[in-house]
């Protein structure tokens, strides 16, 4: 028994976020699902002093980092991929206006899981031994740190392994492929953490690229990694996750990822992006229209279309999902 | 020697010195080994050698991508839809890096470096002023790199990991301005310090040769040569003394069969560009 | 790439069994998925001193307890659920054959998750406090018990948590529902612990109630939560779980559950059960027929039938599968 | 008061005395609760609450099973069929127990016990000769019993904790054999020692009334009876010397729209039994 959570990513945002806030998404790599949409419309709202827990950085902490949002981030890995530094959160880094907190991708993963079972610590046989065990952005006088990854004494052998901090972040917006009104929501393609940061997280936003009836759970309950009793809110926005990609419905859109980082690598390109993409769109067609329907057209012809199909009789149009979202959909 | 005199000499081979890099670090492969790989030249590197010389290779990305290879060209990442479109199996992070690699489980892993030192510590994090060193106290990087995604992981955890980098001498440090991820640390058995229970890296591959750890000190010396490069420049194109061994010896070039097997793993010809 | 692991079961048991090994399964529940088939072959092979690591008791369990097989276990629910107490098993423990080192349902998890990360022992915040902690019936003089549950001290807050144990079996059995000849397996209904046991063991074996193409991997990678990488062989066996249930395929048997478990109550029982049941087939065909035709018929109308529905056109014929077999199948 | 008594006695209830600790227990839930069932009365008493009043109640059980309602009657087991029908999810232990429960998620659990204590410590483990209590050594218990399951977890972790039992004198020990889930321990704030995320039992509700403790000391007293039994018969029927409450009072018999509810959970009339 669940209620209908559709709302829409104006109404999520008004509510679930706020300034000064632990703020998680990334539990997603550079190139996959991310709710770079979720981040578009934060910058719109100029939501300020985030302290950003992104497992990796995405499209999403890069556009954050360069609009000047984020004063504190924690990241397993900083980077693009093979798109290179992530410019506008380096520029961030570099200027000394945002705090970037290293880890690694398994120790990241492993805070999400201290925080999901409320364990003051998860034990660690990585990062220790290396700077990112001695070298704290968020205590730069204390050298070595002792407070980030401090050790501790396995009772059983008497070996010493690190201890990682768990990570239980006020919000976070996480990007799904499919999720039903009432919150249940099936991933394709790696969940890289995602399963363990809506665990961690106070607050779990789903945005989805497409809806489903709740028959749908039913049939592939060992799918619906995320169950409704989780979730505070459901965001229906096709492409959320552009320019990067989702398996099953896009990929990633290879001359805007580089077109978008080179903006970001200064302060003019920044305000020059966000004025044509996040403020240049009002509502979902709005959105497609600005990525342009053909580059969707194009986009949506990928490879992985096919793990979509035992899903596709499920999938609910845009006008159905508009008749069913409690708010009003903008 | 300068770097445009030796792409001047490449221009005569019938291969680019990236995939010279990436065959030799795919021959560090052997069959049935479980392989982790990163993004880029790493994925290539990994999928040459399945495709070539260890069909049984067991291959993974940190993503939890399992029984997949590449499609339609390099992946843009380790979750892109390149390396998504036919895997057997998707997990997570906790899965790929920590229960098949943390636990000792995963033979070897293919990692990058922006830097690395004489003991194969690796840098991907910052470039500080100065002295290159970030001192004391934490200070602003003046370029701010990647961080350590995975690779710290695999090099804790993997039973040999294998470093591939770019060779100049900026890159080729004493001592790096930051250990992302760590290689022998300051040498001899220090990470037995940490209990590390991955073996450390057993090769360093670069664009000029291969080096590899003194079995005491485990201080990298060079091993290898490839036919277009000579020791010469390799020293010159180190940041420390390099240490030869007296079995240095040429790397075999290429084979057609190698080459045939690397170019139908990089589709749009990313290692051919030089 | 991977190669074909189908093999028999008897070759199964032959290559991964050994007298004196750590043994899990039970990563499943008492009424549920589990290699109870498997527990069968070992007792018809004489398979001594096992020290048994059940998550939760099943059947499988109660039969090797029963028969002798077993001499520690360590489980973190010993019952039979609605079926009452597990007969073989506490009178194996009531006699002294048999120590049982009880932890509870979480906390064997989170050993199994220990195990599969190489931790050198997982954090607790349940089990503490309780005898659990105290009493080891490994360590019967030491009271409280010292090196069962020690604790630790984070090293954040000073506060004391429970250190449990790393549990890395053997050999592990797990049921899956569907599984390909390379070792990839999909798995209907709870997956209790089968994820982390399968990371945690030192060899896997999977027990498949039926074969499916790779393509059916394919289509559903998100479902494939144990990969082939892991795996050392897969068994197909039909009604491997028989008398407890496997959802998509077939009910427990409720009237087998209880006359098995009246049966392992006494030595005289379990003999005649073990003559009946154990060595009363000697091929899949006359398992089934053990079992009944009819029985099979009436357990295979389950309600849980439609799970299986996504995935049938890739499910082999039993002549198909025998073709496929490298080993001889039984 | 004999139990054959009080069997007869309810031949005239329109009701059994099970069906009264299942609707007890199941007022004790509130709508919109994230709610873990064990197996059993406890599932029974779960969904029943759903059923009647609760209808926003998010349920689970450990084995990872979300958004099923039993279907053909009471389940055999938290993963049996009759729950796996139509779970809108299915995960696992660790999510279940650990990251929905540990956590301090979980508003409200249901666990049963074979003997508990004034303090609510239950024991499942086992029943010792003698003095009932294990000793200061391990030995081998009398009877073996089924061991914790998830109960502990439940105990340590969920926000309450509603311990259903039947009232008989030889489970209602002043101190169990064996703490198997812990309740208020030795009483008074020694929860707190510990570090428990959950708030402890907050009722035992038996076949015959209705425990609570003491907000200080955390003993069980007597919060009320059933329509069918009396203080007296509680007392007689309890281990140690049980504190009545002034304000005890008589539970509410079960409305028509509850036994309703509740029979169409219990489909198979596994309460209806005397």
């Amino acid at each position: 028994m669940s209620r209908n959570k559709l709302i829409s990513l104006a109404e999520a945002v008004e509510r679930h976020s706020w300034d000064g806030m632990q703020y998680a998404s990334g539990a997603s790599l550079p190139v996959g699902s991310d709710t770079i949409v979720f981040g578009r419309e934060l910058v719109r709202r100029q939501r300020r002093d985030l302290h950003a827990l992104f497992h990796c950085n995405t499209q999403q902490l890069n556009l954050l980092a360069a609009a000047g949002a984020v004063s504190k981030a924690e990241c397993g890995f900083s980077g693009l991929e093979v798109f290179g530094f992530a410019n506008g959160l380096r520029r961030a880094v570099e200027t000394g206006q945002l705090a970037l907190e290293d880890y690694s991708n398994l120790s990241f993963g492993l805070r999400l899981l201290a925080g999901a079972l409320n364990w003051p610590f998860a034990p660690s046989t990585v990062n220790i031994g290396s700077d990112i065990q001695w070298r704290s952005a968020f205590a730069p006088d204390e050298t070595p740190a002792r407070h980030k990854i401090p050790t501790v004494t396995d009772p059983f052998s008497g070996r010493e392994v690190g201890a990682l901090s768990p990570l239980k972040p006020d919000v976070a917006a996480i990007h799904v492929s499919l999720a039903d009104p009432l919150g249940n929501a099936i991933m394709l393609g790696t969940e890289w953490s995602r399963f363990e940061l809506s665990r961690a997280a106070k607050k779990v936003v789903l945005i989805a690229d497409a809806i489903v009836d709740t028959a749908c759970m039913r049939q592939f309950p060992n799918l619906v990694r995320i169950p409704d009793i989780i979730v505070e809110a459901v965001v229906y926005w096709p492409f959320a996750a552009w320019p990067q990609s989702s398996p099953g419905f896009y990929d990633v859109d290879e001359a805007h990822m580089k077109a978008m980082n080179k903006a970001l690598a200064t302060p003019e390109g920044t305000e020059a992006y966000i004025g044509r993409y996040v403020d240049g769109y009002t509502d979902l067609d709005g959105y497609l229209d600005m990525i342009g329907r053909d580059t969707i057209e194009q986009l949506s012809r990928t490879g992985t279309a096919f793990l979509l199909d035992p899903f596709r009789q499920w999938i609910k149009t845009p006008e159905e999902v508009r008749a069913l979202a409690s708010g009003d959909a903008r | 020697m300068s770097t445009d005199l030796a792409q001047a000499a490449d221009a005569d081979l019938p291969y680019t010195r990236q995939e010279m890099m990436a065959i030799a670090t795919g021959r560090e492969l052997h069959d049935g080994d479980l392989a982790i790989f990163g993004v880029g030249l790493s994925m290539l590197a990994g999928y040459f050698a399945q495709a070539c010389h260890a069909p049984n290779i067991r291959t993974m990305t940190e993503g939890g991508v399992y029984g997949a290879t590449p499609v339609g060209g390099l992946p843009w990442g380790i979750e892109c839809n390149r390396i998504s479109s036919n895997a057997t199996s998707f997990t997570n992070a906790l899965d790929a890096l920590g229960f098949l690699v943390a636990s000792g489980r995963c033979d070897v892993g293919i990692i990058g470096a922006a830097q690395v030192d004489k003991f194969g510590n690796v840098n991907t994090t910052g470039i500080w002023d100065g002295d290159g060193i970030i001192g004391d106290s934490y200070r602003l990087p003046k370029t701010r790199l990647t961080g350590a995604g995975g690779a710290n992981d695999i090099a804790c955890g993997a039973g040999r990991v294998i470093i591939m980098v770019t060779h100049e001498a900026k890159r080729f440090a004493d001592k790096v301005s930051y250990i992302s991820s760590p290689g022998y640390l300051d040498g001899g058995d220090a990470r037995a310090r940490h209990g590390f229970i991955g073996g450390g890296p057993s090769a360093i591959v670069t664009t000029l040769g291969i080096m590899r750890p003194d079995p005491e000190t485990k201080e990298f010396f060079l091993d290898a040569w490839y036919p277009f490069s000579s020791v010469e420049e390799i020293r010159a194109s180190t940041g420390w003394d390099l240490k030869v061994s007296p079995d240095a010896h040429v790397v075999p070039e290429p084979t057609a069969k190698e080459l045939a097997a690397l170019r139908r793993v990089d589709e749009t010809g990313m290692l051919r560009k030089k």
